[in-house]
């Protein structure tokens, strides 16, 4: 394993410190427990508070800012933070207003946010959690634990962010994060496997010419390994298994994300992103927004995502809205 | 949980209550087994989870344990609640909240008495049990350490007036062959779903160190 | 070779369609020549045209936009543009005011576009062009080729993308290109080599213990290969380096950009960042801004480097003003 | 470049003019000469360079036959022109400007002349060198194209009335002696320069093109 770190053990605060000084008018870090609040003060309407296992960088660290979220707990690589974290960015952003836990759907995660957030009701703040689960490669099913929560995390985490800024209670906030939820899907294929710091090994074992298909974010085993293909038949292939999971019909309004897993370069993910663009179009759906790059990553793994979002004016408005963040920035 | 501070042999152990101390010699003897059994715990959440059971409690009962060293709470019922909150924000994973759901549910069970009684230990194991479901939602058969806590708290509610000792050791000898039901289950729970079919044939981790956990008290309680 | 393309022949084409797709707001492609310029038709003031092989977005096509580009050139990848393309660039994008080149100190760049800015000048155009050559990894002689063009590039280009935005002259716009020319220096590492899409081998061959320190933005060699460090002293090296050849005294006010070659993760790249700013703090120098992230990379390559920029009152406030491009946006 | 048109010999060839179809004629030949050396100068490329020399002269080349059976220009120095401006358009890298650079700079000494003299043709080759040394700054010694071509141009005027065949058979001679020079230098110039001392053993594969160009000049004017 190489890697530009001093110790495994101190991967995420050494990281976090590099992020507090790269963002001093944007962030501030508390350590221990760890946890990314806004450097500024903001008018204590419903606080958005997201997290998660560290190694998905800019998710969620990045994405703490005006008009996105107020706070930011990372946990350990790949590993949920524990609920006295997430009590602490909750006690730190949290007013009369109450706050919103935007939960990627793994059991560790959610446990410890839905603790955490118990707690925080026990102390008389409304608090209240969304699980995302938008990851198509995993059947659904009241049954087992769901799907995943990828992609759409971070459109969710823009667009609930936008309607808190704009002054929405956390009834309005907490039914626009629904309504995406119930509009977003995703899937994911990797065509090399994330190292993790203290482990040391890649994740998974992948041939020269085979791709993951249907990965999740920690490097989690897909649908199915498939022989590498030209991106045109790759690409639609994830295009087809979002779209007919949505389902999305002709006529439908959309977001499209093309997101990196962290080591596919940009030039790949924009040759993806047109090729995504192409089929929708042949589905006669109409891409009104976009997002491009590596937002929600696997450490170094190399692969992408797509992220289909059916969009309505509200969202539209919502995701057009200023938003001023390590990672996204737009109109301030 | 027997031999209070004097030294009043098994027997008595069976028909005396625990005391906070008894509580805290249990939990202390739990963080040397999840040390001692740390990489078999790993080992088991590799092929189908994420490699860190057994990392995730050891460091979890490690600050249980160091915590107990400094000062042991008043009740039995304060004992477990410090041992609810340690693992919840020092164990993480999916299991952190789980096993911290289960005490927390165990010392409101056994509220503000000195001591804990055959028919404590029983409602606490039971509280317990119902805090992890009501946390995990999962039910028996879907290979989780509900598997093995289920027939636990079913076999020592089946012991008629045999003491706390008594109990314990229904509820682990349970406990033991409800984590080896494990093995040929497909997963429904946790990260070991997603791999579906291919979960089959592998024991569950978190219901191996329930197993563990419940032999501990009731050897501490022998 | 692992990648997600459809045909090495094709590659930046089919990228240059999922830009253009993407940013249908900020940019416009032009294929054969291949060209991507601003799509609004900003008023004709001074022009400025980037642009070299393909292979380190986002630079360039990523930095087209109001206050930064208004064209970028991008050859196949690692190869220099032909003066016809660079040609095509001036044309659709300069008026009376002229246009400044500003190219990265390759014999093969430099040639071609002093060869395009020839032509246009012969057309009678006022086509300048700044030569950057900021790494520190090579020697530096008139006798030689001199330094590579690297990292200060992109501060570069936001530099005097807002001069020319704010509407200095073409004297005014190359004074300043060319104090930040003088006063910028880079040095970059590199953990694995970079694959070329036509080539589909790694460009260099690399031991699992070994950084090559000195790495240039195409995989060319550096000044050394050493064994894998921890961070703080692999960064500590970087900074002396660049710090030393500057020279930087204490007092001194800079600007410190930490990048990822592309396969880094953003969780890395933050952890040196940290770093390389303790270690300013530690010779008297004042970080008084900071880029961090992937802006300048080489393909997939693992890596990082490091760029300082010594600044002056007026670098900062054209380093501040607003800019909206697919890759640094902030202020619009 | 002799036999324009009609079957003059070699002996008429060393006295008679070039015209634009003579010039076009070694041009194609140039054409045929880089298609079959690509993989030996890409591979020249590879140890110093970027492996590229090869497919980039190739490539120019090729586009260049292919104009030139679209349409042969007028006069000579249009033909040196159409080479240039094409060369320029689709090399690239460091070789497409400089060698387009030569071209150019050969079309303007040669003027407006419908044929290519002895005179004519020594004052082409300086003009091409002197545009290779102004846009590249390369001196002989730097291990470049420059080592090939500064001591071919002064092999050609070395040449007293032997005609244009004599002119550039004396330039092949001594671009390929002066190509072979380079091997044990260090490259200061181009790409191979970053390597310093690590260039040394290795033929410059620009300098071996100069020495085929002018090689497959001299034949055809044989
Ligand atoms: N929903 C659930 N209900 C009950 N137990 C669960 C549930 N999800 C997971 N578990 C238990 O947690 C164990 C995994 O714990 P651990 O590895 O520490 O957490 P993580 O999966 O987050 O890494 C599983 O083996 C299983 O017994
Ligand atoms: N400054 C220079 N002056 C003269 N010739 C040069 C110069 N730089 C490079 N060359 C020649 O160009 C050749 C390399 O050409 P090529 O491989 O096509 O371009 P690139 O190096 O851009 O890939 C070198 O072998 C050398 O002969
Ligand atoms: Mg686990
Ligand atoms: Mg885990
Ligand atoms: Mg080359
Ligand atoms: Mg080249």
């Amino acid at each position: 394993m190489k890697k530009i770190i001093n110790d495994p053990a101190t991967v995420v605060a050494d990281s976090l410190a590099g992020l507090a000084a790269a963002h001093p008018d944007l962030v501030r870090v508390e350590y221990d427990p760890d946890v990314v609040v806004r450097a500024d003060s903001p008018a204590r309407g419903v606080s958005i508070i997201s997290g998660g296992g560290s190694g998905h960088e800019p998710l969620h660290v990045g994405f703490v800012g005006p008009g996105m979220l107020h706070g930011a707990v990372p946990g350990a690589v790949f590993t949920s933070p524990t609920p006295d974290a997430v009590q602490a960015a909750i006690s730190a952003t949290t007013g009369d207003a109450g706050a919103l836990l935007v939960v990627k759907n793994y059991t560790g995660d959610v446990l410890n946010f839905e603790t955490a957030a118990e707690l925080a009701s026990a102390e008389g703040l409304d608090v209240r959690t969304v699980v995302i689960d938008d990851d198509v490669a995993v059947a659904d099913s009241t049954f087992t634990a769901g799907r995943r929560g990828v992609g759409g995390t971070v459109l969710l985490e823009k667009i609930v962010g936008a309607a808190a800024e704009r002054g929405d209670d956390l009834d309005a906030v907490e039914a626009v994060a629904r309504r995406v939820v119930e509009n977003v899907r995703s899937i994911g294929v990797a065509l090399t496997a994330p190292t993790v710091p203290h482990v040391g090994e890649p994740s998974f074992e992948l041939g020269d010419d085979e791709v993951e298909f249907g990965i999740g974010i920690h490097g989690e085993p897909g649908r199915e390994r498939r022989p590498v293909e030209p991106a045109s038949e790759l690409v639609g292939r994830m295009v087809a298994a979002v779209a007919d999971d949505l389902p999305l019909e002709s006529g439908d309004e959309v977001l499209l994300f093309t997101n990196s897993m962290g080591g596919t370069p940009l030039l790949e993910t924009y040759l993806a992103h047109g090729i995504g663009e192409r089929a929708l179009a042949d589905r006669g759906v109409t891409v009104v927004r976009r997002l491009v790059g590596p937002y929600i990553t696997s450490l170094e793994m190399q692969g992408i995502s797509l992220t289909i979002l059916r969009m309505d004016e509200e969202m539209t408005e919502l995701w057009d809205a200023p938003v001023r963040t390590p990672a996204l920035r737009w109109g301030l | 949980m027997g031999r209070s501070g004097q030294d009043t042999g098994s027997a008595l152990g069976a028909v005396m209550g625990c005391t906070a101390n008894d509580v805290a010699a249990a939990l202390r003897a739990a963080a040397d087994t999840m040390a001692e059994h740390r990489g078999e715990l790993t080992d088991l959440d590799r092929p189908i989870g994420d490699a860190d059971h057994g990392e995730n409690l050891n460091r979890g009962f490690t600050a249980l344990a160091g915590a107990l060293s400094e000062a042991v709470p008043d009740t039995p019922g304060a004992v477990l609640k410090l041992a609810a909150t340690t693992l919840i924000s020092k164990v993480g994973g999916a299991a952190g909240p789980l096993y911290g759901t289960a005490f927390l549910r165990a010392a409101t069970a056994v509220g503000q008495a000195e001591e804990l009684t055959e028919a404590t230990v029983k409602a606490a194991l039971r509280a317990g049990l119902d805090g992890v479901v009501a946390r995990g939602k999962a039910e028996v058969g879907d290979a989780t350490m509900v598997d093995a806590l289920a027939p636990a708290v079913e076999a020592a509610e089946a012991v008629d007036d045999g003491g706390v000792a008594a109990v314990l050791a229904a509820a682990a000898d349970a406990a033991e062959r409800g984590a080896e039901s494990t093995t040929p289950l497909v997963a429904r729970k946790g990260r070991a779903s997603y791999l579906g079919e291919r979960s089959v044939g592998h024991l569950d981790p978190g219901a191996r160190s329930t197993a563990l956990l419940l032999r501990t008290f009731a050897e501490v309680e022998r």
